[in-house]
């Protein structure tokens, strides 16, 4: 407590040593900076490494998108990331991909360690037509497979679309930099496993999300 | 009978949302489901536990907060909410009603605010906090939020505030914009304001503090500002710290004129 | 039925006045009806009420919301114009417990009561009316509970 | 201690509705706390509502009445100034009475 005191008093008088003249935005920057490393501490499972930004995270940070240039470079990077289903096996069980779309739970600090992540799909994306309590921060993804003529998931036609899906699941970064969807794959938020099964929730012709 | 018009009128917008016809049902029942509500806040509990709270001498100086100065004046309780944060000669610092409030429990009552701050949410001294914020913000029930820009210092802390509400970070990469940066999105069904720009007279930072239906308790914006970051995925920010006030001072200048109905009901 | 009714009243006045005397005893519950309150489905309630077979009625206004945001809150309203209608019952079908709350309405006031209650999932809630002369009617209506927030 | 009600008795009519806010956890005793333990249940089982001292209503409640209950009824015949009284009574024989004048 002692120490997040000190740190507010620092902060006043930065705040006060400038009130003459406007801040100049790197100023300002460092000001927040301070800010922030003053006021958040570590919390179960949600410690302060959390809080250090990698290229993407801090590209994306701004009130406005980083250039189209800079956009494409990122992209890039995270599509070279992405690790592919090394057996091939693309799809798993849909009723187990329509759970974790239902559970929102995982790493939070009320979360306990070690509990395995849901994936969060319905608090932004429509799914399966009977739930009708879903977000719309994402697009609507019911009627996802058929809508892209997946009638046959194992069909070499329908491969770059399983790889496309794949991809979003595991890096949404890798095709839109700045997207407000996790990078569920590449930030250990699903394993291989749990993504397999929201593929098939998405891609199963069986599955309600594809349902006539 | 202000809150009902108003409650009626959110209905009114529900039918005239011009929105996907196949949500038009669901987005009619929730308004139904709202405007039902809309007569009887269990807030007005806390209002009036609070209003004891402000009057009674508590503390180890065993003196009332009637001569706590929430920036209109000691005592003068009507008005303060909708012009916090700002700034404060004696403690050098832009404060919101929480960390204020914190600061008069301690000058004046005698209160260890740290102690407070370092407190669970819903337990002790807390509570009591809860009641305090029901009553200040109640007061100016209402009224139009006119956060004072005058001094630089609470220009940096809106600038401050933008730049925390756009940090992205954590496992999931979210920040505040992640939900509350465009219009007319939802998390499942509930709507979420735009807090890059004013979202109107009674949404967003004009709804705060407000009873959770879901668990029955009065929240107060830091509670609000902590469990979002919770869902975040961030590390825990601190009680009445400065990146709490900086957000809500960026959400405060942002629904400049808007009119607070304070403390509202919520999911 | 009828002395079950006037012993209700009773006994809960005699509540308010030995309240208000400061007598009151710890555990003073004689009039409530734990049987109907553990009662798991819509006819243990009605027997543990004591109650002849509910018959569906017009004259019953049942208000509740089609959808619930939230399930810990769900405002529900009964009415009716109907004479002798003595007891206003809330009965939530899929509920780990089925009855909610009795209301018990002297001359004194209107046969309508407005509360908010609990729903553990979608279900039917029922507003069960009891007359003075044995008769009891009912309306019902599904009210359909959502997930909502983020969820964690 | 229990926290006072809110009872707001407004003359509609020849008659009042009366609003009544009530503090109280309505515990369900199916929940558990963070270690796993149950929550025992903990609700109001009666409500009397009397009129210038005279029961008019009175109800029995389970657990499910919500947090913090809410509930309105309907005075037929009533006048500015006189006197509502709600009282209640909960599992734990805890008991609260509190008043109000038709307005």
């Amino acid at each position: 407590m002692k120490t997040t005191r000190t740190t507010s008093l620092a902060i006043a008088a930065l705040l006060a040593g400038c009130a003459t003249a406007p801040m100049t935005p790197p100023e300002l920057d460092q000001l927040t900076q301070g800010i922030m490393k003053a006021s958040f501490r570590e919390q179960g499972i949600a410690t302060l490494d959390r809080l250090a930004q990698d290229e993407l995270q801090q590209a994306c940070s701004g009130e406005k998108p980083p250039s189209d240039a800079v956009a494409k470079r990122l992209e890039a990077a995270q599509l070279a990331s992405v690790r592919w289903p090394a057996d091939d096996v693309y799809l798993g069980d849909w009723r187990e991909g329509e759970k974790l779309a239902q559970n929102g739970r995982g790493m939070t600090w009320s979360d306990p360690a070690g509990v395995p992540s849901g994936g969060n799909c319905y608090n932004c994306h429509q799914l399966a037509k009977a739930e009708i309590s879903f977000g719309t921060i994402g697009p609507s993804l019911y009627q996802y497979g058929r809508l892209r003529g997946v009638s046959d998931p194992a069909a070499p036609a329908s491969r770059e679309m399983l790889r496309y899906t794949w991809g979003k699941l595991w890096n949404a970064k890798a095709t839109n930099a700045c997207s407000n969807m996790p990078r569920f794959g590449h930030a250990g938020v699903l394993s291989a496993g749990q993504i397999r099964d929201l593929m098939a929730l998405l891609l199963d012709p069986a599955s309600p999300v594809n349902a006539p | 009978m202000r809150r009902r018009a108003l409650a009626f009128a959110l209905v009114a917008a529900a039918f005239a949302w011009p929105g996907a016809q196949a949500q038009t049902g669901t987005a009619d029942g929730i308004a139904q489901y709202r405007a039902l509500l809309a007569d009887g806040n269990p807030a007005e509990l806390w209002e009036a536990k609070g209003e004891l709270l402000w009057k009674q001498k508590r503390g180890p100086k065993n003196v009332s907060l009637e001569g706590c100065d929430l920036g209109q004046g000691a005592g003068v309780v009507k008005g303060a909410f909708v012009e916090l944060p700002r700034y404060f000669a004696d403690t050098k610092r832009v404060q919101d009603l929480e960390s204020r409030l914190l600061s008069c429990m301690e000058a004046q009552q005698g209160f260890n605010a740290a102690e407070i701050a370092a407190t669970p949410f819903g337990r002790g001294e807390q509570l009591n906090l809860e009641a305090l914020v029901a009553y200040v913000s109640a007061a100016s029930r209402g009224m139009k939020f006119r956060l004072p820009q005058a001094r630089a210092e609470e220009r940096q802390m809106f600038e401050a505030g933008k730049r925390i509400f756009y940090f992205r970070a954590g496992p999931y990469d979210f920040s505040c914009a992640s939900c509350h940066g465009e219009a007319g999105k939802r998390i499942r069904l509930q709507e979420l304001p735009d807090l890059t720009r004013n979202p109107g007279d009674g949404v967003g930072y004009a709804a705060w503090p407000a009873y959770r239906l879901s668990s029955g308790e009065l929240w107060g914006m830091q509670r609000r500002l902590n469990d979002c970051y919770r869902q975040q995925r961030f590390p825990f920010p601190g009680y009445a710290s400065d990146a709490t006030i900086a957000l809500a001072t960026f959400m405060g200048v942002k629904s400049q004129g808007s009119v607070s109905i304070a403390p509202s009901i919520k999911r | 039925m009828q002395t079950r009714r006037e012993m209700m009243t009773r006994s809960a006045a005699v509540t308010l006045m030995l309240g208000a005397a400061g007598v009151l005893p710890a555990q003073a519950q004689s009039a409530w009806n734990k049987g109907a309150f553990e009662g798991k489905s819509i006819d243990d309630v009605i027997k543990g009420l004591g109650l002849a077979k509910p018959v569906e009625s017009k004259d019953i206004t049942f208000t509740a919301p089609d959808i619930a945001e939230n399930g810990a809150v769900v405002p529900i309203a009964a009415s009716t114009t109907l004479p002798g209608v003595k007891r206003i019952a809330f009965l939530v079908e899929k509920n780990p417990t089925t009855l909610a709350g009795v209301f018990e309405f002297s001359d004194a006031v209107e046969t309508s009561v407005a509360t908010r209650i609990k729903m553990a999932q979608t279900s039917n809630v029922l507003a069960v009316a009891i007359l003075g002369d044995g008769k009891v009617l009912y309306a019902q209506k599904e009210v359909k509970v959502t997930l909502g927030g983020c969820g964690g | 201690m229990s926290d006072p009600m809110r009872i707001r008795a407004q003359v509609q009519g020849s008659g009042a509705v009366v609003r009544v806010l009530m503090s109280h956890e309505m515990e369900t005793g199916l929940r558990k706390d963070a270690a796993g333990k149950t929550i025992p249940a903990w609700h109001i089982t009666e409500i009397v509502a009397a009129l210038n001292g005279q029961t008019v209503m009175t109800a029995q409640w389970g657990t499910a009445i919500a947090k913090n209950p809410f509930t309105q009824f309907t005075l037929k015949s009533a006048k500015a100034g006189d006197k509502i009284s709600i009282s209640w009574v909960d599992n734990r024989g805890d008991k609260r009475t509190d008043e109000a004048v038709v307005a």
